[in-house]
């Protein structure tokens, strides 16, 4: 009875105290003919070191790709006092801290976490998370239809630029409360969305503009001019950006004459491992103004009897489980655990860390693109100013190219951007982080040579 | 215990921690950022010692309550030991290190886990296709409620604009109903924990999209006209949503399937014992009926011969889509699979056992000490309900006081409040992997502070004491807000 | 500065403090030309990244060999919460519990830990740990020499199916004080002491007698003769054991009449990884007359002021710190970690654990017998009955076979025991324990055949 | 924190931890074991679940002060920091995996590590040989005064049985004497914590084997004369021996091979940031100079072109030999190695640096606060002593009694009447990671205390008041002893 600390002995006692003859009895208001079966299709039951076995031996099938892949989820180095402490059992093993006094470690975690993220976009307040950066743009985009009073549209314009990933999420997501996402076609020189291409929505009644910074091809937007543009309209702006450039490139907040008024964006760069996708977290700060239309959960500072300090969840009039059908999103269980390590991560890192880190990112991505442009037939799709990921234009198809890469070189070449993008069979999206040394990149270079030659 | 400073105020200007702060990089290398695109301020994150952050939240965890520490029996949470082992699995180099767009080719060990989760979860439900890609309960119900939309949709059935919800549900249910365009009907619950059936079949009609509902309800009790309230629904051409939260209760003993059920989702961080982390993350997979089965959230992983793949929109054209940038939380799932593989047949069905004789036990202590039960005549179900309406009208002591003052006698207080439909409750949820002896301490300090309520109502009133800070000043909280610190 | 928390402005006011214009002032105590150069040939700086980096690359070097040696060392499943409890920082990171009141946590772990040692052994009472096996083996030696009173001599019967590395530590360690090591030789036939070999000794002035069970080569000693025979001569006995095969034999408390006097043995085999050979952790049991005699930490239960259970470092006057010369060891240090997690090991595995444990590995052992001797020429060196560990004659020199077994098969084949004793150039000393499967047994066997072809 | 059971007393006959029970093996398995050498009644380890166990080990840690939680000044143990990413690298699987007795040919990775910090022990001590094969200070320690006892014994020199040992020493010192067969005879420090070079050098003859000291001393000051004393010692035939559990004062500043030393032990877990572990794991490296070099306990690595390869006795013949069954504690060599490798050649001399700088600063403040350094006009090294006779004369408040207060103001406890010349002392060592407001925060603590002891001494004198226990019986502890337990 794999953790059931139950004796024969403690059984027989406790169905006496019950009044019950077997365990089974307990069950006697369930109608008999819904009782299942024995569950015959399970596999037997396995001890602690045999299912290891199993899950080791997978794991170690899927190891040893170099990876180059960026396109929303980055390997970055993750100090190893990052999980060591969040997987201590007392925030591992601890629920949501609705009881307050006795969650006081969780709370002033998030409250960190929330001070962080305010300054790293120069927001306002930062909720303590949702998701991933995919739903939370849908979540954001779901805001701004209520934050934006001057609009009574639920039309949304949407750059082309915004990760495909991310805009099918919104898609998915907002379709039921009649989004209506209008595309934005992105400058095929730039790669970036031209303030031309949004122009002709002037004096239309959009609630929103999304502008990704930096965009799925790395590339980066003119936010400053969007931004203006979109307010002058009555437009709100939502960015979506990574958390890790934020420490070189200009935050929302400061984006044209007033700033983003709702940011998101994916937190995995800041601490969480690639993991196969998942647990990330969204991270989602707003201005001042629009806290009370923010979902997900938010932790305020406040005094207990005695005047000390403390922390509490609050503006919980938002929160499902007190507006029920009124709530602002449907959002519970939010990702706690990787928002846990992304705080202590970004301790550790400090401003010195994530600059250099971001720097590094930055470095080793241009000396990626000189080495692999240097190969016959390979350039670079996109002019302009790019950050740490750029797309290239290859001779030949891009997926068997990277399955070759895979498959005899070990190398995980990046991401195909055709497989959202018309005419763009050929492109693929490269990007290297701080992990990678020259050496790989150098080891990539040659194997794509081969690969193409 | 002390108060701990925020990091923040530990930080000072010129401190780091050298080890983790690679060597800046020569500004030439950040040549092509245009200035114009350049922050101006750095961001004003701490500047510490690398020990000063071990220390600070190490100490800032010590803080917490936590299953690994107490008991912890929050109703409708299924705070269950959350084993160890499934954590180092799914922290394995190989799990850890894969990016989420590797290919199929060099996922297979991953995808093989993600399958046969999938395989389990369809037997233990029996529901004819599972996705696992929902990241939480409420994203689970979200596709729940997407796809029963989607499917009337697809049959043109277009009039069908409400969700029916007993009222005891839990707030999620509602709020996804209203996200995915619903308006929601409450149907009321009736004095023995089961829903009212007349009510339900005068709410049922033409403008009926589906019932959502949690068996066993969050009252503690299973519904046991079930079937009826099946066929209702369905008669008024509705579908049946089953929120499985409480899926702990019946695990091997009924199937959401057999009971008639279009759609359900599971909370692995709760049934599936992967911990709650402070907040999460979760997963909440569905596993939907035949009809349902063209509307499942992708990606959903297959398997040809002896190589697994994803199966994405191309192949569910009517999927209701993707939900999160990747495939859910892969994280989450893998610790669920271990869990699973260790329980197998015997040990899954020994979940719902164990986790109900540990519930009705417990009720029945408790009313031995005076507690009083909401359904005094109905079986526990993994869960049940106690109020304490007496004890706030003879002693002004509220559930909210107990719940304080539990935290003193080092046990986490039971979900207070909830369901609403109750005054003055606990929802009580002890799980199966609680010993007898830690049910009986509870008891003991329930039987002490139900005496202190009597004896000393006061003390109670100004619980807790033995915590890092006593009660905390809400509203203070919500008016003069304070979300961010700054100097 | 790596680890250092100063900045600038901290070190102006501190010297300011101080009184000293420079962190070299500090130093002017020291006469300048013994001053240090430069370090110029250690290697600069890494982060941790990049030390990890490096640190990754070799272990995954050493990485792949399924292992079928035991020797002394042996590969068991370890439950994932064993080390991630060892590894929180309370107990990783505190020091030895001189202070009580702040050490409880450790000090009842120890507590627990020399309560479980006992049982298994079915001794009186527990150290709280040696560095190893091996010069757990020394030290007891040393304190026989003290304990046993009716001896005047400095002599040691050491059977020479002991351990052959533990014996060269006793020589190692106990040399200085004169201790004579009195070989005795093993059957030819059984590999195990016989009564035949001590009793020439009958009747002269021997301190101590060592008894191995399981012996190096698995075999099984006639502990309770042996016992029985030393103590009718005033000599006292050691029991050198396998602490999970006691699980399964009879503990030297048992030993014959009355039972061994002091017990040691290699605490790995308790929840402690392979890890290149330590930190491992000696246990040390003995009888109660004997407690003053033994050496290392002992934690007693006491109570405090209130009357409060609590626990506490005790007789400390046998240790270094505050006998100085005249202490029973030099030890100070020991291997709490390892330890500690042994203990949590214990709690988890249980009696019903620890027999299956030694059940299967004895159980796979016997498969792996079975299937290697099935091979021409390749048959058992001993008779008689052994415990999960087994000597093997091949048809030739066995450090041959091993080494090709480990670079064309990737299997760690065993041991050689032709390395200690002569005549054995073809022997191999294999062990299979429960986390060795079926198939791999399979495959040792097959790459055997292969090799001896 | 309420006490916490003996995981003994959580035991419940038929309970268990399942998923860490494999399945019985069937007992014809077992058929070959003869009964009699079978065990007759099984040991009574406990029978707890899973989350008992973990439950129990996470509450107990947290009875533990560690320096992840609290500044640990323990003089002479070098509490600093240990960094998180040493024991993320020690314990990767390859490490942890590897058996002691594997090839060398598949241990390229392991023996490059071990190679590389014998040459960063080399250039940091100017030792001319190390061996990493000591498990602890102790045994490094005995190593070294072996080897000492096998050089004069190669020459013949046999009439040497005695050690001198400065009176301040750790106890290791003259107990390791002791176990290598010599005498001890004590040598006198003189009123400014150096050694008295007169009585040294009279107690030096033929009779002299060698000479074994800490520098800086356990007073905390750098012995300023050891040119003279190592001549002394060298001029009557006597090897010197260097304690160098206080070699983090000076990393970079000073090399024990420089000094004139022969032979030098290392503690790792205290230089090189390993951790303490509640009372281990170390590791005593030792260093020798060219003479002693042929004595050196194996194994040691060395390298032949681009291959490692351990060198054990048969090149080494005159070794003291094997001091474990394998390799030493080598997991606390990769910690140590990584450590080495993080600071490199600029960090390892600021390491002497700050931790001196630390030493320094709070000894002043102390005196501030109205503490007596016990040599008031010396230079503190990277530790040194108070004195607490005058608070002991005029308030009988001892400094054990201040020692159990600190406890209350979380703070650790520094070493107590150690060394023992100096009467009630406190040997302090704040270590280099330890922040300034950390030591500004003890200094507090202390002033407070101090001001307590003269204004209410019972209050002192009954601490600590908020640890799990109060102070302890310590003699009754040594007379009714009782070191297991039994229902
Ligand atoms: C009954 C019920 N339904 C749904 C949910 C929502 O699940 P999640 O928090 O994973 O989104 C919960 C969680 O508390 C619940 O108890
Ligand atoms: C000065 C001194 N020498 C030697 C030792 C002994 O080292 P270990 O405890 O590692 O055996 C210590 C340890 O406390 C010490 O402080």
């Amino acid at each position: 009875m794999p953790y059931i600390p139950h004796t024969p002995q403690d059984v027989k006692e406790m169905l006496a105290a019950i009044g019950a003859e077997s365990i089974e009895e307990l069950f006697d208001e369930i109608p008999g003919h819904l009782k299942a079966g024995r569950l015959e299709a399970l596999p037997e039951g396995l001890s602690e070191m045999e299912a290891t076995a199993v899950m080791a031996a997978r794991a170690r099938q899927d190891e040893g790709l170099v990876c180059f892949a960026g396109a929303g989820a980055y390997e970055h180095h993750i100090p190893a006092a990052v999980w060591e402490l969040a997987t201590r059992g007392e925030y591992y093993t601890a629920y949501t801290p609705y009881q307050a006094e006795a969650s006081q470690g969780t709370l002033q975690v998030i409250y960190e976490y929330q001070t962080m993220m305010a300054r790293l976009t120069a927001m306002d307040v930062s909720n303590a998370s949702v998701y991933d950066g995919a739903s939370g743009l849908a979540e954001a985009v779901l805001m701004a239809l209520r934050a934006n009073r001057k609009s009574k549209s639920r039309r949304v314009l949407m750059p082309e630029s915004v990760h495909p990933r991310y805009r099918q999420a919104v898609d998915a997501i907002c379709v039921h409360q009649g989004v209506e996402q209008i595309s934005v076609a992105f400058e095929s020189a730039t790669g970036t969305t031209a303030l031309d291409s949004v122009k002709p929505y002037s004096g239309e009644d959009i609630a929103a503009l999304v502008i990704p910074q930096p965009n799925f091809f790395g590339a980066l937007e003119e936010v400053d001019a969007l931004t203006d543009w979109a307010h002058e309209n009555g437009i709100l702006v939502i960015g979506v950006v990574n958390p890790v450039a934020m420490a070189l490139l200009a935050p929302p907040g400061e984006w044209g004459e007033t700033g983003a008024d709702i940011v998101v964006g994916e937190g995995q760069p800041l601490g969480v491992p690639l993991s196969s996708g998942g647990p990330y977290f969204g991270f989602m700060c707003c201005t001042k103004k629009h806290v009370r239309q923010m979902p997900g959960r938010i932790i305020g500072r406040t005094v207990d009897e005695e005047g000390r300090p403390g922390y509490t969840l609050t503006l919980q009039a938002r929160e499902q489980h007190i507006r029920r059908s009124k709530a602002t999103s449907n959002i519970c269980t939010n990702q706690g655990l990787a928002m846990t390590a992304a705080t202590i991560h970004m301790a550790l890192l400090g401003v010195d860390g994530l600059e250099a880190v971001a720097g590094h990112c930055h470095a080793n991505t241009r000396a990626l693109l000189e080495r692999l442009t240097a190969i016959d037939g390979v350039e670079r799709v996109f002019e302009g100013p790019f950050f740490h990921e750029a797309a290239l234009r290859l001779p030949r198809d891009s997926r068997t190219v990277l399955q070759e890469l895979a498959d005899n070189h070990g190398i995980l070449a990046g991401h195909v951007p055709g497989l959202y993008y018309e005419g763009m069979e050929n492109t693929l999206l490269v990007c290297a982080t701080e992990v990678r040394t020259d050496e790989e990149i150098e080891r990539f270079g040659n194997a794509l040579a081969e690969v193409l030659a | 215990m002390s108060g701990e400073q925020l990091i923040f105020e530990l930080s000072r200007s010129g401190r780091r921690a050298y080890a983790q702060a690679p060597k800046p990089v020569d500004d030439k290398h950040l040549s092509d950022l245009p200035a114009k695109l350049r922050r101006k301020e750095r961001p004003g994150l701490p500047e510490v010692s690398e020990l000063q952050v071990v220390r600070h939240y190490t100490r800032l965890s010590q803080k917490n309550f936590a299953i690994d520490k107490q008991f912890y029996p929050l109703g409708s949470c299924t705070m269950k030991y959350n084993p160890r082992g499934a954590n180092r699995a799914a922290m394995l180099p190989g799990f850890l290190g894969r990016h989420p767009l590797a290919p199929e080719s060099h996922s297979q060990g991953y995808l093989a886990c993600l399958y046969e989760l999938q395989e389990i979860l369809h037997e233990v439900t029996g529901m004819a296709g599972v996705s696992l890609a929902p990241m939480a309960g409420a994203q689970g119900e979200f596709s729940g409620v997407a796809m029963i939309r989607a499917y009337h949709q697809a049959r043109g059935d277009d009039g069908r604009n409400e969700i029916l919800i007993p009222e005891a549900a839990h707030g999620t249910n509602p709020a996804t109903a209203s996200m995915c365009g619903y308006r929601v009907r409450e149907v009321p619950v009736g004095k023995d924990g089961d829903v009212d059936l007349e009510a339900l079949r005068e709410a049922c009609g033409p403008q009926t999209a589906g019932l959502m509902m949690t068996n066993p309800s969050t009252c503690g009790v299973f519904e046991r006209r079930i079937e009826e309230i099946a066929a209702a629904v369905h008669e008024a051409g509705g579908l049946l949503y089953y929120d499985g939260a409480n899926l702990n209760a019946i695990l091997g003993k009924v199937r959401p399937g057999d009971m008639g059920f279009d759609v359900i989702h599971m909370n692995l961080h709760k049934t599936f014992a992967t911990p709650h982390g402070g907040g999460g993350p979760g997963a909440g997979p569905v596993g939907v009926s035949e009809r349902l089965k063209p509307y499942m959230p992708t990606p959903v992983v297959t398997r040809d011969g002896d190589t697994y793949r994803w199966v994405d929109t191309d192949e569910i054209p009517d999927s209701i889509g993707h939900l999160s940038a990747f495939q859910g939380n892969a994280g989450v799932l893998l610790r669920a699979y271990f869990y699973a593989r260790v329980l197998g047949r015997e040990g899954m069905i020994r979940v719902g056992e164990y986790s109900t004789l540990a519930a009705n036990y417990l009720l029945r202590r408790l009313e031995s000490v005076g507690c009083r039960a909401a359904y005094p005549d109905r079986r526990a179900s993994h869960e049940f309900i106690i109020s304490f309406s007496r004890e706030a009208k003879e002693t002004d002591v509220h559930a909210m006081d107990i719940a304080k003052r539990l935290l003193d006698y080092n046990q986490h207080a039971p979900t207070a409040y909830f369901p609403l439909l109750v005054p003055e409750c606990f929802l009580i949820e002890p799980t199966e992997t609680e010993t007898r002896e830690a049910l009986d301490e509870f008891v003991e300090a329930m039987g002490e502070i139900l005496r202190e309520a009597r004896e000393s109502p006061e003390l109670v009133k100004g619980a807790p004491y033995t915590q890092p800070v006593r009660r905390l000043d809400d509203v203070r909280a919500a008016k003069q807000l304070d979300l961010t610190w700054s100097e």
